[in-house]
């Protein structure tokens, strides 16, 4: 039974396999077993979204997810956001606009937002708000994660 | 005169980018548990049931059975250790490593549900969770207390059996401190008050709610020298305590502090960190990474901040002065001593300038987790009790809040509650801000079939000052590095890197912040108290200015006069003397190996000269009559920063405490069964306020320069915590015409409000 | 976490095979939401995990006006809250499938999947019990369908024997002039678990009530209907006052506990207001079908 | 001389004197001082050497980072405060 599985997946853009044990969660796959360590744990219970990634576009949080079941999902994870040294303006925008302080969720932040900017690039602060309501922040009271939200929005349309 | 409102400055006040930040939006910033090391197990903590049991054996044998299992560590692995305080926070703080070492891993009782019992260390996390499940522990259940009055009624169980009585020395007790304020003559300021208001305040324990895990990962080979990489805001903190856990020389600890992913106070003590050395060295030196779960961390492994029951009665003329107040004070400290009950009795009346006041305070024990610091530690619960009174003695005597306030304000020169006088303070300026804020101005709006009320609150927080250490390295192409012991958990190195560029004439961008390991850099104090942008900006301005004297010196030599015809101004080297051009920094770094060599600077500081702190909250909110649900509508904070370095970082905090202060006020509680189970210890139901919970929150700094400071800098990361639970029950009270006393004000403890009053 | 097998099997043949090979101990795999906690906490130790979620039928959405819907148990809220049909025919339902979690949960949580854990506090129970669905169970002996509201047999447990499995989920089509609507109460406005939870489905002749349905989360061992308020409202006039009193007699269906979630007296209160809320609203949506 | 600002728990060793005028260069001769007219004094506020671990003192408004050997002024002002508490 504790023979490992290998798992052919896509990440970050690039055809991966990797070893895993069954218990092993994405989450768990991803720093320990790959070392992408830009995912991070906070609760393991799907309440704070700091582990969130994208797999095959939908933000879903790696924690509650076996690593196992990455078999043929695209996974998209903070370390392939940026297209080499081109930040995502997401990211350019939390940098601007002092959106992290510790930083230990923005990761998860990224990608929540970056799921949303996909699929509705012109969204209201209620819709913000809403999309990243699975993401816990304590340090900034949300308020300028929400506007480099908004701004990244604006800077993609061209705005 | 020159002073910090005065000058203008080049660097100080901007908004640059943060140093670090690149890092942390990438996903390659290295917190504490994104270290790894090859031979690397995994630790892993046994913890109590039981909320009140001796620990009659403990028998590991099955648990060192399990293949991959290569350590078993218990209390008696640490070294022997007494209650001879040892000190911290540069000696104004003191630890009893007999408590601390009982409290990581209990000696004879478990006195929390939670409480560590033994660790293991296994070569994957989920074998030493089995191996846990291996570990055969045999407990006597004690008679247990959780209630606070009840612990301190005589006849309680018993917690600590050496606690007595300041009174009776031969009786035990679970009162571990008591603490008194005092002066003038109470009896007569209550005499002459036309309006007295007398309310009883409960408030439950909450928990800081960062959202990284505590994590550790220690390495200890055997050689005597042991190493801890660790998310802290106290690597110096966490050298002492786990040298003296271990029984290692203070020296003999290196701590590297990795990124920490929040703290707001419980990241200022050990929590893991020995038994992951502990661990390393039973697993003959092998690295041992430890990561808090969720659940352990909430129910107790790291302290939430205590609940309390607060009396607090006030007396006012009928023009609105207080003549009288006297408040009683009793904070749940946890299984351990030490709540900060006297912090919440010397901030509570602080705010005002009253001549007569009595505040007694009572630190007690239950079996409850240890209470740590937890944001302007002991403040918010007092304030929420003083500020509902103030706001009813301004209501009782007609007159708007914010100007009774004002009236009974502490200033320059007010003997503070504690005894010293007040330097220079900006709690009226704070004050008035908020009376000129757009928000405070614009009426509030009733709709129908909703109840709506505002209201407001003020808070003081003392802040620290305490050591640091900083070096400035001149490099040759005329940038630097600031190297400083101060963890980063804000956006410190931003801050202190820009007093760094002010000094030398740089771009903020051209001076590199780094956070050394307590080897590379001197003691430094822990990142908390508020204190980092002030005392280590400090230590970072005067090791500027050490850089500035060199490069005068070296100025000289280019200019062949005497380094006392040298002037720095505004980031250049003037000559006094001749007509030589200017030279700057960048100019001067290539000329350095020739006038003698590299350049650093260095300061050492024990910082005086603090600045206390003072914010005030404006918030409105919606209540649903039906569900007795409350929506926080607007909300804003203006706090006294002194000077702020980066502006955007000092709204980030202050946004940051109000929202963690709206929290505490509407939804965060520990949730105790009577078995003294935490039944909460989860994200999901500790309810911490999402993003769709909440409005813009607006910030309006105020710049009140602190004399103590060269560059006029308060603290700025403590005081916003402290008014929203206050101002929140002050608007809902006025929304529904009834003095709401507990907090959080959650549907179904409003609803219990509304029902009575509905009859 | 203890060690485990796990398999994706692409038909319900063999996922039915695999779930009756290891008797009690292999259990289904869908979104893992509530699982995955429940394995980390040592309350489930399955011994074999069978991902569904790789069985075509049980991704499937498709509506038919006359056999109503077939949704697959496996289909994640998300897609639901996507999709037109669900909006259209099951806007209470749809809605409620979009209050689960997060949309990190909702990615991966499926209706089938909140039907199964059986807490008592899903927010898609009383939904489908409002709407009277059915679930299509596949197991060892064959097919069997089981309405929503015989589903329960307590806090976490349900009728499903060994082997078997929830295929889809079955609804009827509406009726003309029918719509539903599912409101809960959560202190914050998202990530909570229903204090209270209630599903309405009213179908209007005229502008009276023709048929109704409720349904209550939280506020039993099980999600339940409140059949004495809907057959109160049958024959009349569904406005406030109505509704009012509809909540009322849902408020004697329900027998709320005290935990740390709220307490029964409050329990008991908000049944009635949000029964007549979902009963409002879902007369509202009626009228415009 | 300087004035000793006497904690209210403390008063009971005062005679109830809220605050005390003593003589003294640094706070451990102005604390010795006061023990020589109030006897009793000194051991509540000192351990050993140093101040008890429980206890800071603030002069002129900062707290006195020496301790028992800051130095005073004729006219300071000596408090005696709680120090930061807990681990």
């Amino acid at each position: 039974m504790s023979k490992k599985q290998l798992v052919e997946t896509t990440i970050n853009g690039e055809p991966t396999e990797f070893l895993c044990e069954t218990r092993q969660s994405l989450l768990e796959s991803l720093r320990d077993v790959l070392g992408l360590t830009g995912s991070k744990e906070g609760c393991l219970t799907g309440d704070c979204g700091a582990c969130t990634v994208l797999v095959d576009g939908r933000p879903v949080c790696s924690c509650l997810m076996l690593g196992v079941e990455a078999r043929g999902k695209k996974i998209t994870t903070v370390e392939g956001l940026a297209e080499g040294t081109q930040l995502h303006p997401l990211q350019q925008k939390f940098l601007e606009d002092a959106s992290l302080q510790c930083g230990i969720c923005t990761p998860g932040f990224l990608m929540s937002a970056k799921a949303l900017l996909d699929r509705n690039p012109n969204p209201t602060e209620a819709e913000i708000r809403y999309a990243l309501a699975g993401n816990l922040c304590r340090c900034t009271g949300y308020d300028k994660i929400v506007r480099a939200v908004m701004n990244a929005a604006k800077v993609m349309q061209g705005r | 005169m020159d002073t910090p409102q005065t000058h203008q400055f080049k660097v100080i006040g901007t908004r640059p980018v943060r140093h670090d930040g690149l890092d942390k939006v990438i996903g390659r910033a290295k917190y504490g548990a994104d270290y790894s090391f090859p031979g690397m197990l995994y630790g892993k903590v046994l913890r109590s049931p039981y909320a009140h049991a001796r620990i009659k054996s403990i028998n590991t044998e099955k648990a060192l059975r399990l293949p991959g299992v290569k350590a078993v560590v218990t209390h008696a692995d640490f070294a022997p250790q007494t209650t001879a305080p040892v000190y911290r926070m540069g000696g104004e703080a003191a630890v009893n490593p007999l408590y601390l070492a009982s409290n990581i891993l209990a000696k004879d009782k478990v006195l929390y549900a939670g409480h560590g019992v033994a660790a293991v260390a296994a070569t994957s996390p989920h074998i030493a969770e089995e191996a846990l499940a291996l570990i055969e522990v045999e407990y006597e259940p004690l008679p247990l207390v959780l209630d606070l009055l009840e612990a301190m009624k005589p006849g309680a169980a018993i917690i600590n059996p050496d606690l007595r009585r300041k009174d009776k020395p031969d009786e035990q007790t679970n009162i571990a401190g008591e603490f008194q304020f005092k002066r003038g003559d109470i009896e007569a300021g209550f005499k002459a008050a036309d309006i007295i208001v007398e309310r009883e305040f409960r408030t439950e324990m909450v928990h800081q709610g960062y959202i990284e895990p505590p994590n550790a990962l220690g390495i200890f080979p055997g050689d005597g020298h042991a190493t801890v990489y660790t998310s802290t805001q106290g690597p110096f903190d966490v050298r002492i305590m786990s040298a003296t856990l271990l029984g290692l020389p203070e020296g003999n600890v290196k701590v590297v502090p990795a990124e920490i992913g929040g703290g707001f106070g419980a990241k200022l003590t050990v929590h893991i960190e020995p038994v992951a050395l502990l661990l390393s060295k039973h697993a003959g030196g092998r690295p041992v990474k430890m990561v808090m779960t969720r659940t352990e961390m909430m129910r107790g492994a790291t302290g939430p901040t205590s609940g309390s029951i607060l009396r607090v009665k006030m007396g006012a003329t009928k023009e609105g002065r207080i003549v009288a107040a006297k408040a009683w004070f009793a904070y749940e400290a946890g299984a351990f001593p030490g709540s900060p009950v006297w912090l919440g009795c010397f901030t509570g009346l602080s705010p005002y300038d009253i001549e007569n006041f009595l505040v007694d305070g009572y630190d007690v024990l239950v079996n409850k987790p240890k209470t740590s610091s937890y944001r302007a530690p002991g403040a918010t619960n007092a304030a929420f009790a003083v500020e509902c009174v103030v706001d009813e003695l301004a209501n009782r005597c007609g007159m708007d809040p914010l100007d009774f306030r004002i009236r009974n304000a502490s200033r320059e020169g007010t003997q503070s509650v504690m005894g010293p006088k007040f330097p220079r303070i900006g709690y009226i300026e704070v004050c008035e801000a908020i009376k000129n804020s757009q928000h405070y101005r614009t009426p509030l709006a009733q709709v129908p079939g909703k109840y709506r009320g505002r209201g407001v609150a003020t808070g003081f927080w003392i802040n620290g000052g305490m050591q640091s250490s900083a070096i400035v390295n001149v490099h040759a192409d005329g940038t630097a590095s600031l190297v400083t012991g101060s963890v980063d958990i804000g956006g410190s190195r931003a801050s202190t890197a820009m007093v760094v560029a002010e000094v030398l004439g740089l771009r903020a961008e051209d001076v590199r912040p780094a956070v050394a390991d307590t080897d590379s850099i001197g003691y430094t104090d822990g990142t908390g108290g508020s204190r980092v942008a002030f005392a280590t900006g400090l230590a970072a301005y005067q090791a500027a200015h050490d850089v500035v004297r060199q490069l005068k010196e070296r100025a000289a030599k280019v200019w062949e006069i005497s380094p006392e015809d040298v002037a720095w101004v505004d980031g250049k080297a003037i000559s006094k003397k001749n007509g030589a051009p200017p030279l700057t920094l960048k100019e001067l770094a290539p000329r350095l190996t020739r006038t003698g060599g590299p350049v650093t600077g260095r300061a050492n500081v024990y910082a005086t000269g603090v600045g206390p702190a003072f914010a005030a909250c404006l918030v409105d909110v919606e209540i649903d009559p039906e569900t007795a649900k409350v929506q926080v509508l607007r909300c804003t904070v203006a706090q006294d920063a002194g000077k702020a370095i980066h502006p955007s970082y000092v709204e980030g905090q202050m946004q940051g405490g109000t929202v963690q202060g709206l929290g505490w006020a509407l939804n965060e509680e520990y949730v105790y069964d009577e078995k003294g189970t935490l039944r909460n210890a989860s994200f999901l139901d500790y309810r911490m306020p999402t993003c769709l919970d909440l409005p813009m929150i607006e910030p309006v700094i105020v710049e009140v320069a602190n004399p103590g400071h060269p560059l006029g800098v308060r603290g700025v990361g403590e005081v916003s915590i402290v008014p929203p639970p206050a101002a929140v029950a002050n608007a809902v009270s006025m929304a529904v015409g009834s003095r709401i006393t507990d907090l959080p004000i959650s549907p179904p403890r409003l609803f219990k409000v509304l029902a009575a009053r509905r009859g | 976490m203890h060690e485990f097998s796990y398999e994706a099997p692409t038909t319900v043949d063999q996922a039915v095979k695999l779930l009756a090979s290891d008797g009690d101990s292999a259990r289904v795999i869908c979104g893992g939401t509530d699982l995955l906690i429940q394995m980390r906490n040592a309350v489930r130790k399955p011994r074999l995990l069978v991902d569904v979620k790789g069985i075509p039928e049980m991704r499937e959405i498709s509506f038919d006006a006359k056999a109503g819907l077939k949704l697959g148990a496996a289909v994640p809220c998300i897609e639901i809250h996507e999709s037109q049909v669900m909006h259209r025919y099951y806007p209470g339902l749809t809605e409620a499938a979009h209050l689960i979690g997060s949309l990190q949960i909702q990615s991966r949580a499926s209706i089938g999947g909140n039907l199964c854990n059986s807490s008592p506090a899903a927010d898609t129970s009383p939904a489908l019990l409002a709407v009277g669905a059915i679930a299509k169970i596949v197991g060892p002996a064959g097919t069997r369908e089981v309405p929503v509201e015989k589903f329960f047999t307590g806090p976490g447990t349900n009728v499903l024997q060994k082997g078997e499995l929830v295929v889809q989920i079955l609804i009827p089509p509406p009726a003309p002039h029918t719509a539903d609507r599912y409101i809960r109460m959560i202190p914050r406005n998202e990530m909570d678990i229903a204090i209270v939870g209630a599903g309405a489905c009213v179908t209007l002749d005229g502008d009276k009530v023709a048929a109704a349905r409720i349904g209550l989360g939280a506020v039993a061992p099980t999600p339940i209907l409140a059949p004495k308020a809907a057959e109160y409202l049958i024959g009349k006039k569904l406005d406030e006052k109505t509704a009012e009193r509809a909540g009322e007699l849902a408020r004697e269906s329900a027998s709320p506990i005290d935990d740390m979630r709220g307490t029964a007296e409050y329990r008991r209160h908000v049944v009635g207001v949000l029964t007549k809320r979902a009963l409002l609203g879902a007369a509202e949506r009626a009228r415009q079908n | 001389m300087p004035r000793v600002f006497i904690p209210s728990l403390l008063r009971k060793y005062t005679g109830g004197q809220e605050s005390v005028v003593v003589p003294g260069r640094t706070v451990g001769e102005v604390v010795r001082n006061l023990d020589q007219q109030f006897p009793g004094f000194r051991n509540q506020v000192v351990e050993g050497d140093d101040l008890k671990s429980s206890l800071a003192v603030s002069v002129d408004g900062d707290i006195a980072v020496g301790g028992l050997l800051e130095q005073v002024r004729e006219s300071s002002e000596i408090h005696f405060v709680p120090a930061i508490g807990g681990g």
